[in-house]
């Protein structure tokens, strides 16, 4: 009943509460503490080969002497990339939490490093996705540009006319040969204008249910019939893009995974990008939305109002208990604890960034009413600190992006509160003869 | 069926309801509306030099006589009131016409009506006054035939219970001034909307007594720098002053009063303007949730989007219950404008940024381009919310007008 | 687009509001002025027909003189019941806004009047649903009696598996010779225990699809059989009554239309309570919720806070404009334009209700934790002066009763915004083999 | 992936996850209350002359031990901290627990803890200080074991922020009273929580200094009278003080440090208490929402149904966050625990009266009536968001607290 109850309960009722229950759990508690201890020691002893498997490679590749595009490659190449990574693709095999040592003797001896921020659906998605399905063929030649940056990977699943229902999308590749023919047009695709390689999902089978009838490529940019164009949005900038692809060949070389089972691979993508949602770093208190408010009243004394400060107080508290709530999650995840709980953070992190930067925007009279500059600008890259305008109209995209409110409610109402899907009638029919 | 017993306690409300004159006039500017001024047109306007649409004003002015609707018949005008003016601006904001009809037939009209009225009502009539008084008539007259545009050189935020504004003030006076009727005026209005397609500017200046003036526009020492804003369709600019003519139409408590008709005014023509922009967003939403399929559904059948579009439909007929009241009152010179101005501007700013917003929303990620103008109604919405004040400010107005007063 | 051109058009646009305008429509408006000019007349002469039958009436059956039974009886008998019943039962066949000229002569002569109170189920909807769908012998039999107060009517429709899906009731009617036997529950009964008669629904086929079995009865309550028991709610008193049935004999002389036709008849019923929530009088500013809330606030001045300020004020707003739009709804019916803004009105006037009460609860600190008792009370018809948490309580209801809130936004949402029907499962099937 | 660059700044969290231990006691509450404390004996017993169930509490007390849990092993409690306390009253909120818990293990736990460090601390150590020590010692040792069941006799609605109450004051002394190291006391304590079921009541009364005496409850002079009571699975009464005996356990700064405790911890708990009562109206309504058809499917399948339970999921998951901040805050001490305290109560005030009006809505008619325990889960949630104050009460203190000044 309880959630309480949902975490991994203990073998037996527990210590120090009462006194009957003392003797009952005093053993158990013992145990779980030798197994800490046998842990910690491993981990330890883990950690100090790393560290001298890493002092070791640079005493071969000082920093200061390498160009950084071959320091990279050899840190790829000696298995020090990630070294979650499988051995010979840049890893070692380890978890994940070996990575900061690795980065602590690096940074220590000045070592340059990646640009995740330029990658990010290379290292977010793609890579667990080549990992995770790829032939070994496939992860040796795409896993090493990726992961030093030489090749921008980006993410072709969406098109105007699959967005909350990504499974019914119409983009075709038909089969010629060796090659497969891709024609269709994909939407919202974030650094498509600098990425050499997509993660597409197109339809291979329109005769059957559209779940079943998709199939997963690696589409190489550059080819002939690829169209990036800028996606404008209400901001003025363009962070997205559309592309078009027309009569484009693909080689059946570049196929992840079996013809059919590209939803399978897409949700191993998907899900990836939860996780890295999920497992983003500590936050300070007022370091999100609720800062740029904060400072706005404690620096216009002049502009304070009775019905602003109520409002103010109400977005503050709301903030900071999403935050603890964020930092309640990433606690369960390094406890290897996921919960569901990702899915209220976004829900959350959604409506308090509109609801903050709305009472902004009021809170800046008729200061709220001008905004910096509505050319279309590429590479904005939203920079929340454009002010409040900016803010509030970013903030308008958080309930839609990665997966609108309205399909993260389906969601949590059916896996978390498992409570019945609506009837549907989409699941069975071949996807050719959906209403659209 | 108890109606008898009680009924006499209550104080019978006005017509609420829209009359055929209004449901006429509707129905004609949404006819001109749909042709000069679809979604792709104001979109495309926005990226223009020239924000707003001075044709289609000249049209609406001339051809539908919306710049004369408060006007009294003898000066030119309609001898219409403000329930047309509102049910208009209900039709202007659906359309998100880029036309300066609340800066110039709204607040600067009312206000030139107020100063014109105490110039030469009784006790008032001194010659200054007079002469006052037949500047404010002339303004009308030019108003009403549509050759002039004016503004009120007000600031967005601007509500009309603030105290008179103080960003302007009279400079020395050049030779020759007094003989022509005319003082200098001096300083800085910001972010005043539908100041740059006007003629002529109303403007209030500090003084002892203060004062109302009339500048015109495009004469020496006036300068509009247009300000890049949260509403592309209402682009406001900066107003400076910089020792040009200045000719007066009311003084003293006249000039307050006149700003105040002027200010009220424009809080009721906006509300209905917010109501008319809901009520669309709300049809374009609709419209689109039976046209747009995802899981081999409407997206519209789904019930949570069903549910929502029907609170937000609930909350836009008391949306307009509230801005028919004010209309009403606005009509009337009833006593209790205040309390319904606080009411319309908070009701209706609150369903036009919930409307827009849900708009955007419920359109996914096409309702987040540029492309759809969806983003174009959020803007005016939520600019609109701020411009004459915030619903928490009109709220905060009511605590004084019907006892329920603040925490000691 | 816009609700303003769903009111009926004028034919032409219209004059006053620009000169082009003038010439084309001032025809129109004369003509208007002359049609109504001659209804105006019309209605007067009526009046006046009305107004002496009136007073022939009072002369003949004194009031003074007369005992209150014999009088109503008497004055129904005359046609002067409620003047738009049906000529030789209790009227004359006029339009409704007739009975005020005949109330006003009446209560000149301090005639006694009924009680509306007393049986308006009754009145609100058994008399419209057999004024429409009963028979002549059914009428001369039930509207005497139900219009004098002699006999007080109730509805039996909901049931406990039946609630917002009423036609999915299981109460079964058999036929047997001239009677029909009806065994089931039926539940949130108003004034049960006072009335001699019911509205019954009950299910006469179950093999075809639910909507098409019900048949619709006047059912005797002091028939063998019939078990009326309070329910009581939260509040802790009992206003409505759960009704049990079993194998209770129901002459088929009883039957209200054919046999199946009961959905059709019970709409014109539900229909009836609709018209009567919207045709409600008027109502002043701080009559209703706000009205409670506002007088504690300006009794106590030592309890008040910036938040429960700000409370209040968006409260108070939201109060006076629901009132307003409820006059704008009585004036829509009076033109004789009724618009569906009914259905707003129910869903925010338990919205008020409830966060109204809720703030008075919270406004009275410590006194708000106080109730007065908890004791089960009948005929208590919720009496709102009971204080904050009484009415904190019942308004809970108020989103339940009479439809709830969420069947009112389905009904909204299809028959306002002409938004689709879910795929619906129930409509073609037996109802014997509906899922429950 | 950028944690490197950052996490150095951010001052590390408090663990927020449940305990093993916790969610062994947790798991032998549930067990226990589900035998005992079903929501048909929480019924019945509202219509019972006793509204708390002794037994019952008794058992907890007793055989779990959650009377003891905050003092120390010395005194015969189990030396837990204000984690398991907050996860204790988590199973009893959502259970609606009839037992004196909140006032008893948490608010006069606390106060006497409190009153029995301040005592024996250094510089506070004069004689009458030791005997005050004492007579705190020992209440918490026949607290620790169960004998005795004690209140705090403050109002309901009193915050930890207050000001000293003022309700009781010292009356004159009788003979012998010096001798035998007692004091009268008079005055009237309107609406307290949790003194009907206890033996010894903790009074805070002004005096010059004020200080904090422990009265038996049974004793002399003391009168309570039940009060018909919103919640009625926690029944107020009212406490008269009649010139009847007590024994002073604190006094002045240590009087109110010890009453703040108490009433700190009080609203920790309650929030605690609130967040259990908001999961169980939620596992309930889920549970119905699988359970009940109509058009032939489960309510629960229905889009708008499941929308709303989302949201009140992901509100709960929030106010999880903050309750489990406060009780670590409390259990360590953190100066940020006025911060946690107004987070935690306010989050969780608000979770559970959202969460038990929807409880009441999503089951339709049947949880409007007597029958069904949701109105029980209502009346606890409403009455426990104003006890120790109101979420608007709690956000207000932010103000002060994180620099959010109100308006000059």
């Amino acid at each position: 009943m309880s959630p309480a109850r949902s975490c991994t309960p203990p073998a037996a009722p527990s210590a120090r509460c009462g006194r009957p229950a003392i003797a009952a759990t005093m053993g158990p508690v013992l145990d779980e503490e030798n197994e800490a201890a046998q842990a910690r020691d491993k981990v330890l002893a883990q950690e100090r080969d790393l560290r001298e498997r890493v002092r070791a490679f640079l005493a071969e590749h000082p920093p200061a002497q390498t160009p950084r595009e071959d320091f990279l490659a050899a840190r790829f190449d000696a298995g020090l990339g990630y070294v979650h990574y499988p051995v010979g693709h840049g890893g070692l095999g380890l978890p994940r939490n070996a990575q900061p040592a690795l980065e602590d003797e690096l940074a220590k001896a000045g070592a340059p490093d990646i640009d995740v921020r330029l990658n990010v659906i290379g290292l977010g998605m793609a890579a667990p996705t080549i990992i995770a399905c790829a032939s070994e063929e496939q992860k040796a030649r795409w896993l090493r540009s990726l992961w030093t940056g030489a090749e921008i990977w980006c993410q072709l699943f969406s098109e105007p006319g699959a967005g909350s229902d990504l499974a019914s999308l119409a983009t075709r590749a038909v089969r010629d040969g060796d090659d497969w023919v891709v024609t269709g047009q994909k939407v919202w695709t974030s650094l498509a204008h600098h990425a050499r390689r997509g993660l597409l999902l197109a339809r291979t089978d329109p005769d059957v249910p559209k779940h079943a009838g998709l199939t997963y490529f690696a589409l190489d940019l550059h080819a002939p019939g690829v169209e990036v164009r800028p996606l404008r949005q209400l901001t003025g900038e363009a962070e997205f893009n559309e592309v078009f692809l027309s009569q484009v060949r693909v080689p059946d070389a570049d196929r992840i995974g079996a013809v059919g089972d590209g939803w399978k691979v897409a949700n191993a993508t998907l899900m990836n990008e939860r996780v890295a949602i999920g497992s983003s770093r500590a936050v300070a208190r007022e370091e999100g939305a609720a800062g740029f408010a904060a400072a706005a009243w404690r620096q216009h004394p002049e502009r304070r109002t009775q019905d602003l400060h109520q409002r103010l107080l109400k977005l503050w508290a709301q903030a900071e208990v999403s935050r603890l709530a964020a930092e309640r999650l990433r606690q369960q995840l390094a406890a290897g604890q996921p919960g569901p709980e990702g899915s209220a953070s976004k829900l959350i992190f959604a409506l308090l960034n509109q609801e903050l930067s709305g009472w902004e925007v009021d809170f800046a009279g008729t200061d709220g009413l001008r905004y910096d500059d509505w050319a279309m600008r590429r590479d904005a890259s939203s920079d929340y600190a454009r002010g409040p305008v900016f803010r509030y109209l970013r903030s308008r995209g958080n309930s839609i992006e990665g997966g609108t409110s309205e399909i993260l409610r389906n969601i949590i109402a059916e896996r978390v509160l498992r409570l019945p899907a609506e009837p549907r009638a989409d699941k069975d029919i071949p996807w050719k003869d959906l209403p659209r | 069926m108890s109606n008898a017993v009680s009924a006499s306690k209550v104080p019978p409300a006005p017509d609420l309801l829209y009359s055929d004159t209004e449901l006429a006039l509707a129905g004609a500017l949404d006819d001109l509306l749909s042709q000069r001024c679809g979604p792709a047109a104001v979109l495309a306007r926005t990226e223009q030099p020239e924000a707003y649409d001075v044709a289609l004003w000249k049209a609406l002015a001339t051809e539908i006589g919306l710049a004369g609707l408060l006007i009294p018949e003898e000066l030119g005008g309609a001898g219409a009131s403000g329930r047309e003016l509102a049910s208009a601006a209900e039709r202007l904001g659906a359309h998100l016409a880029p036309v300066p009809y609340l800066g110039s037939a709204a607040v600067a009209t009312a206000t030139a009506l107020a100063a014109a009225k105490s110039a030469t009502r009784p006790g008032g009539g001194h010659s200054a006054g007079q002469q006052a008084a037949g500047i404010a008539a002339d303004l009308l007259r030019r108003l009403a035939d549509g050759t002039v545009t004016a503004a009120v050189a007000v600031t967005a935020s601007a509500m009309p219970a603030d105290k008179f504004p103080a960003a302007v003030q009279l400079s020395g006076p050049q030779p020759g001034d007094a003989a022509a009727g005319i003082v200098r005026l001096r300083g800085r209005i910001d972010s005043v909307p539908d100041a740059l397609p006007a003629d002529v500017l109303l403007v209030p200046a500090e003084g002892v007594p203060n004062g109302l003036y009339l500048v015109e526009a495009t004469g020496p020492g006036v300068h509009r720098v247009p300000v890049t804003s949260l509403d592309m369709t209402r682009q406001l600019c900066d107003v400076s002053l910089d020792g040009g003519p200045a000719r007066q139409i009311a003084v003293g408590a006249s000039a307050a009063a006149a700003l105040e008709a002027g200010l009220v005014t424009g809080a009721v023509v906006l509300a209905a303007e917010q109501l008319g922009l809901a009520q669309r967003c709300l049809d374009m939403t609709v419209a689109y949730g039976k046209e747009r399929h995802q899981f081999a559904r409407q997206v519209g059948s789904f019930q949570a989007v069903k549910h929502r579009l029907a609170d937000l439909w609930a909350t836009i007929t008391q949306a307009r219950a509230a801005s028919r009241y004010a209309a009403a009152c606005l009509a009337s010179g009833d006593p209790d404008i205040a309390v319904a101005v606080a009411l319309a501007k908070s009701a209706c700013s609150d369903a036009a940024v919930t409307a827009a917003q849900e708009c955007v929303q419920l359109h996914g990620g096409i309702g987040f381009t540029w492309e759809h103008p969806a983003h174009l109604y959020l803007k005016r919405a939520k600019a609109s919310s701020v411009t004459f004040d915030t619903p928490g400010a009109h709220r905060a107005a009511l605590a004084g007008l019907v006892n329920l007063p603040a925490p000691a």
